[in-house]
């Protein structure tokens, strides 16, 4: 039996899955990312450093915030700019407000109508008018905040080598945070909503990885951390991660040297870092029982529980801007950076060589998906081969939600 | 009430004259009182306004629009229908010299829809023929398809001399006017320079060659008219999109004398 | 009424006009009350991707040769064909690519070249005939609304075409060129974002692409009395409009120099 | 029959403070706007308090006419598209208010708006803002690198007989007040020293010096025809291709440009169209297009309009329409000067 799904649906971007099953045994799978590749590694070389964050959020309408913040501190690491608490406090808040509105979309437009065998959102519409509505406050709300300092919500044009252009006026970001504190009750809702979804068992003995903050729930630093003992610097992950090329697919993958496939991403965030999570959303996740896990699936849940975190630190970290020293200036130097933050969908790595007129002389940027793509292949095996007596209906179903659960990001990996 | 507020009006008939023209015969409760030659701001909420000459003016208050659609306003009117409502305001602008031209003889001459703002002249002719002279109607088209209200030519030519032409004809053996250009038929009206006052209205380039003409034979710059056409957003004078020079055409026109408006910059008259 | 059917495309880009489209914030259910998706991949599994479509929407610059036979049936099997995006609209980004030998930019990124198919990036309508041009990146969330509601109502939509400047006057920003010595890209952008980088006290670089007959090349000219590198200067015409005529002109000119 | 009396048109000379207090003691009743300091320019804005004032600012970028007057962006009309259409017509948000420190340049400017909007067809948003707005003008104190308003008679001392309420005029820590209208008499309630001819020769002695203070100037004498025959003189072609980027900054901050467009904006829901008015220029492209063709098709023709519009066509309203106030050549990202294109055709003409 030969399965082809053309293109996979509710993902951001291009790819299908080609599986070939003979004698009740699965003899070959295939993920083919096809989106088509657009050089940016390529053509940043020669561009001026100080376009690089405009041009660099455009490899995903999605996470933006998070490529150019990336950007940004590896460009600040090669300059040897330290910026002021101010703006990391102001660049957690972008990337928080990201983390809620891509795991927003993610869960009530990619994941859910699966659940219900449902092809879409809309076709859920007639029966969760509740559910929905609270999504799209969800959504306006984070999608606000971006806004609020970014300009718009979608590739922000206030972030720049140094800090920020411009910050908001005080009244707005009262009304901000008041906006967020009356969500708490919704993302609480959306928690449960997950926790009640019927995730298939999958077993996965992947390494997982994130950044590692002190004190605090890491997003744009950290330690390189995993559950299998890593714990390096920033600077270090080049000698520990090696990116490949594979012959049917436009994205490369990542592997760690000497020990294999890897996973990042909510999930791999929860596992490293629950002790870090606010209390209220550390209380909420152990009420739906997740302290972590290996089950892909869980991933989602994992999600979740970081709305309920990522709505209440950004109200926190809003509360305790001065709204002063937004912007360092620096100087030129030739050089080289990288940097590396936590996207949505996981740790996200860029890295630049620059000359001594701020021109790009080399680049290289390993998103999340492809940390995730050997790993999310071996899940794909291993779930078909569980359930490879299921009827191919089932099976397809079943093969899209694992791949959705990954939330990858074809666009990103490609880029 | 602002002046810029659009009244409704009815149509009470359709008529397609040409390809892509139609006239509209609207009604309003609203008393409708104008000038041959002047225009309503003709429109729809959600498209705009577009500046639309009256192709007639009755008695009874209605009067009627004849419409080629070629943009957003006028496109979207193509297809309304007979009882919808549509949006007007006006009239606006400064018409045909009607008056000035009583005991003359009246040379009208149009190209296109150019028509469709001298009828309203040809109208007034025909209901008081005794108080002018000789009437000619020299009209011009690309063919056949595109010549307005071709089945009242006959009711014209009883009072009037009307000379009809067409770029190509679309059945040349059927069609048994001129073919060529409407200067050509300049040549065949006999012109008494002193007595005449003309009336013209079409394409730009086109009136130009006829005011040329019409000079050649004799009349001065100042017994010829002419109609302007300008983009326009508010038809009073204040949205400055129809300034022709010192001129707003909506306020000083559409119709001026070909004197003053001679080798205006950024016109081709 | 019947919903009018609506397909969305996806070429070479970040899929953020979708993403953008799909979560249309304020207006998500008028939008679902007058639109059947019939295909939109990111939201919807099952999605047909054949026609006829009442209004096709395209993202993406055209990057690969699949895309152009795609693309070219869509336009066959739709009423009303909008471009949506920079990368659509102007090429975008992905453009940025043909400043540079093909082959030199896909070897700086590919160690094996057998599965790459890429061919020069161009906007959508250097293939097929555009009925609109929704600019921006994102696109101009008054000129999507524009496009959906035209459909909608059977009238020619209307999107702006002047610069940014204009824009930017209207909502009383001081001008950063003028004021700051920022080399502002505004004289010559396509208005739509409401002037959102002067806005946010910066130069405008131009994401929405050139204006109709923009003078790049005097604006160039400008930005070079002003001190700036020549090399600087052309990276300010490639960003968004390597791909566009008044931009490329505005290369030209500074390389002749 | 109080209204046949005419207003006492006194002149006092007031300490700054004092005026300035009485201006704060007009807030209860209207909104307080002036030139406001930021950065390295000024604005006109709303103020909470005269303390925020800038009285000795150069010149700003768009005018307080353009600004609180004929606004740059106006709803007109609201349509409810539900079967039967209904209009409803948006009354004009016409607070009132006081702009104050409005500069002559400027006070000619809305004298000029106001032939366009006060005339056969009155525009009702921007006559109910003109009746409800007290504007005080003052006498310019220094020069700014653009101005050539002494040229064509606008300043840099306001002489227009109306159609503003105030004149002040800088007399070092006092103001020169001079009474302009009944309402200015009514709401005026200081007493202070008259000023009697010392203090007008004063006045006058000032205003003389400050027109030596020129660098920038223009001879408008005879350029109705001079413009009129050099319609293709190549100065027009070349700033054109050279430096004009169509772009429309000059229209913008003119505070005498006064074309506007009507746009029409439906909701999603389609129930709902709003008409609104905003600023259009001349410059953009599709500004005189027509069906078949475009009068200025040609980026010369479009910066020949503009500055033709401002300095010819005196017979549009019988007064030059510029009051050179200088911003097109300020805010010009070329810096494209009309004076000096004017120099430029001049240069050929007989004296
Ligand atoms: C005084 C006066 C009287 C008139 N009387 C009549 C009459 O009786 N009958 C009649 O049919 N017409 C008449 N017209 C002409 C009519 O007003 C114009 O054709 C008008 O522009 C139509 O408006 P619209 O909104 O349909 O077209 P618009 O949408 O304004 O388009 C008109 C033309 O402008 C250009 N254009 C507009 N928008 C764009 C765009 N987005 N991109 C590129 N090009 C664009 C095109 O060339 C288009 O063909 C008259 C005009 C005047 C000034
Ligand atoms: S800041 Fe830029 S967009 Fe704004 S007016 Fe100046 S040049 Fe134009
Ligand atoms: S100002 Fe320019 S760069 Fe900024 S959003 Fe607008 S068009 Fe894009
Ligand atoms: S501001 Fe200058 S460059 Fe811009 S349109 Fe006016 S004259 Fe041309």
């Amino acid at each position: 039996m030969k399965i082809d799904i053309n293109y996979i649906a509710r993902v951001e971007g291009e790819s299908s899955l080609k599986l070939k099953i003979e004698e009740g045994k699965l003899k070959e799978l295939r993920l083919n990312i096809w989106e088509p590749p657009r050089f940016f590694e390529g053509f940043l070389v020669g561009r001026k450093f100080d376009e690089v964050p405009d041009i660099v959020a455009r490899i995903c309408g999605i996470c933006p915030v998070s490529h150019m913040t990336t950007a940004i501190r590896a460009m600040e690491n090669a300059f040897g700019l330290t910026p002021s608490t101010e703006v990391k406090r102001i660049r957690k808040i972008l990337a928080l407000s990201q983390i809620l509105s891509s795991h927003l979309a993610h869960l009530y437009v990619l994941v859910l109508p699966d659940f219900f065998r449902l092809n879409s959102v809309v076709e859920m519409l007639p029966h969760f008018e509740k559910d929905i509505k609270r999504f799209l406050r969800l959504k306006e709300a984070a999608n606000s905040i971006t806004a609020l300092f970014g300009g718009r919500a979608l590739h922000p044009v206030s972030m720049v080598v140094g800090g920020f252009t411009k910050v908001p006026l005080k009244a707005d970001i009262e009304k901000a945070v008041k906006e967020l504190e009356s969500l708490h009750g919704d993302a609480l809702e959306t928690l449960k909503m997950v926790s009640e979804l019927k995730c298939p068992a999958l077993e996965n003995n992947a390494e997982f990885v994130a950044l590692k903050g002190k004190g605090e729930y890491a997003i744009n630093e950290g330690m390189i951390s995993s559950t299998k003992g890593l714990n390096i610097k920033e600077h270090e992950y080049a000698s520990y991660f090696i990116e490949d090329e594979v012959p049917y697919s436009n994205a490369k993958r990542t592997i760690i040297k000497d020990r294999g496939s890897l996973m990042a991403g909510a999930l791999s965030r929860i596992n490293l870092g629950f002790d870090n999570l606010l209390p209220d959303a550390k209380k909420a996740s152990e009420t739906v029982g997740l302290k972590g896990g290996t089950n892909p699936f869980l991933n989602n849940l994992a999600q979740a529980v970081e709305i309920v975190h990522a709505l209440q630190e950004c109200a926190a970290l809003l509360r305790g801007l001065s709204l002063k020293d937004y912007f360092a200036d620096f100087k030129v130097r030739e050089g080289s950076g990288s940097a590396l933050t936590e996207a949505p969908r996981g740790m996200l790595y860029h890295y630049y060589e620059i000359d001594r007129r701020g021109v790009i002389t080399k680049a290289n940027i390993v998103t999340p998906t492809a940390h995730n793509f050997l790993n999310l292949e071996e899940s794909l095996k291993k779930l078909v081969t569980e359930n490879i007596d299921k009827p191919e209906d089932e099976l397809i179903l079943m093969c899209e939600m694992l791949v959705r659960a990954y939330d990858p990001c074809f666009s990103c990996s490609v880029h | 009430m602002n002046p810029l507020r659009p009244l409704t009006a009815r149509i009470e008939d359709i008529k397609t004259e040409a390809e892509g023209v139609k006239t509209y015969t609207l009604s309003t409760k609203f008393p409708f009182r104008a000038e041959p030659g002047q225009f309503n701001m003709v429109g729809y909420p959600g498209v705009g306004e577009a500046p639309i000459s009256l192709s007639a003016i009755m008695q009874d208050g209605s009067f009627k629009h004849t419409i080629k659609s070629v943009g957003r306003v006028t496109d979207f009117l193509k297809d309304f229908k007979k009882g919808d409502e549509l949006f007007f305001r006006g009239p606006y602008g400064r018409g045909w010299p009607v008056k000035k031209a009583e005991k003359k003889d009246i040379l009208i001459i149009a190209g296109g829809v150019g028509l469709a703002p001298l009828r309203p002249v040809i109208q007034t002719v025909l209901a008081q023929r005794e108080s002018f002279g000789d009437v000619s109607l020299i009209y011009g088209a690309r063919d056949e398809k595109n010549m307005l209200f071709m089945n009242e030519f006959n009711e014209w030519a009883e009072k009037t001399a009307v000379y009809l032409t067409v770029d190509e004809a679309v059945q040349p053996d059927r069609w048994k006017h001129h073919i060529g250009l409407v200067t050509d038929l300049i040549d065949r009206v006999k012109i008494k320079p002193e007595r005449a006052i003309a009336f013209v209205c079409g394409p730009e380039i086109m009136m130009r060659f006829i005011c040329r003409g019409l000079i050649i034979h004799g009349m001065s710059q100042s017994s010829l008219y002419v109609s302007l056409e300008r983009r326009m957003k508010c038809g009073i004078a204040q949205c400055g999109h129809c300034q022709h020079s010192g001129l707003f055409v909506c306020k000083d026109g559409p119709v001026f004398s070909y004197k003053e408006v001679r080798g205006l910059p950024d016109g081709v008259l | 009424m019947n919903k009018l059917r609506l397909g969305f495309f996806k070429y070479s880009c970040c899929m953020g006009c979708s993403y953008f489209f799909a979560y249309v914030h304020k207006h998500v259910p008028e939008v679902l009350a007058s639109f059947d998706f019939v295909f939109i991949k990111l939201l919807s599994r099952k999605g047909i991707p054949e026609g006829p479509f009442d209004i096709a929407l395209v993202e993406g610059t055209i990057t690969e040769a699949w895309q152009v036979d795609e693309l070219k049936m869509i336009r066959e099997q739709s009423k009303k064909l909008f471009a949506v995006g920079s990368c659509a609209v102007i090429g975008g980004i992905p453009a940025i690519k043909a400043t540079t030998p093909e082959l030199e930019i896909e070897k700086r990124v590919y160690k094996n070249l057998s599965s790459i198919h890429s061919i020069k990036p161009h906007a959508v309508d250097a293939y097929v005939k555009v009925d609109g041009y929704i600019r921006g990146c994102p696109p101009a969330e008054r000129d999507l609304y524009e496009a959906l509601t035209s459909v909608l109502t059977g009238r020619k939509p209307d999107f702006p075409q002047y610069s940014v400047c204009i824009e930017c006057k209207l909502k009383g920003n001081l001008c950063v060129l003028i004021a700051d010595n920022m080399p502002c890209m505004g004289p010559v952008t396509n208005a739509g974002c409401g002037a959102l980088c002067p806005s946010m006290n910066r130069a405008c670089y131009s994401c929405f692409g050139p204006m109709k007959q923009a003078n790049a090349p005097a604006l160039a000219k400008k930005f070079k009395a002003m001190g700036i590198s020549r090399d600087d200067i052309i990276r300010k015409f490639t960003e968004f409009g390597a791909d566009t005529i008044e931009f490329r002109k505005a290369v030209e000119t500074v390389y002749e120099d | 029959m109080t209204g046949e009396r005419t207003f006492q048109k006194f002149k006092r000379l007031i300490p700054k403070k004092a005026f300035l207090l009485w201006l704060d003691s007009l807030k209860k009743d209207y909104k307080l706007i002036g030139p406001v300091k930021t950065g390295n320019h000024a604005v006109f804005k709303e103020v909470d308090s005269s303390e925020e004032l800038f009285m000795e600012y150069g010149t700003t970028m768009l005018s307080p006419g353009k600004l609180f007057l004929y606004k740059p962006n106006e709803e007109l009309f609201r349509f409810a598209m539900n079967g039967k259409i209904t209009i409803d017509e948006i009354a004009p948000i016409a607070e009132k208010q006081v702009i104050v420190g409005v500069h002559p340049c400027d006070v000619n400017a809305i004298l000029y708006l106001d032939r366009i909007f006060l005339r056969t067809f009155k525009d009702t948003h921007y006559e109910a803002r003109r009746k409800n707005t007290v504007i005080i003008s003052l006498n310019c104190a220094r020069v700014s690198e653009n101005c050539f308003c002494s040229s064509v008679g606008a300043g840099p001392f306001l002489h227009a007989a109306s159609g503003y309420d105030m004149l002040l005029t800088d007399f070092e820590n006092e103001y020169l007040v001079e009474i302009k209208s009944r309402e200015a008499e009514e709401l005026f309630g200081l007493e202070g020293r008259v000023a009697g001819r010392d203090e007008m020769r004063v006045k006058a002695e000032k205003e003389k010096s400050m027109q030596g203070k020129f660098t920038k100037t223009i001879n408008v004498s005879g350029l109705d025809n001079i413009f009129a025959e050099n319609m293709e003189h190549p100065v027009w072609q070349q700033t054109a291709e050279e430096k004009c980027l169509s772009c429309a900054n000059c229209v913008m901050v003119c505070p005498t440009c006064f074309c506007y467009d009507l746009r029409d904006e439906m909701s999603m829901d389609l129930k709902t169209v709003t008409r609104y008015r905003c600023f259009d220029a001349c410059q953009d492209i599709r500004f005189a297009e027509v069906h078949g063709g475009n009068f200025r098709q040609r980026r010369a023709a479009r910066l020949r309009q503009f500055v033709t519009h401002k300095l010819d066509q005196t017979n549009q309203y019988g007064v030059s329409a510029t009051v050179g106030c200088g911003r097109c050549i300020t805010w010009c990202p070329t810096g494209i000067d009309l004076t000096e294109i004017t120099k430029e055709i001049q240069r050929y003409e007989p004296a």
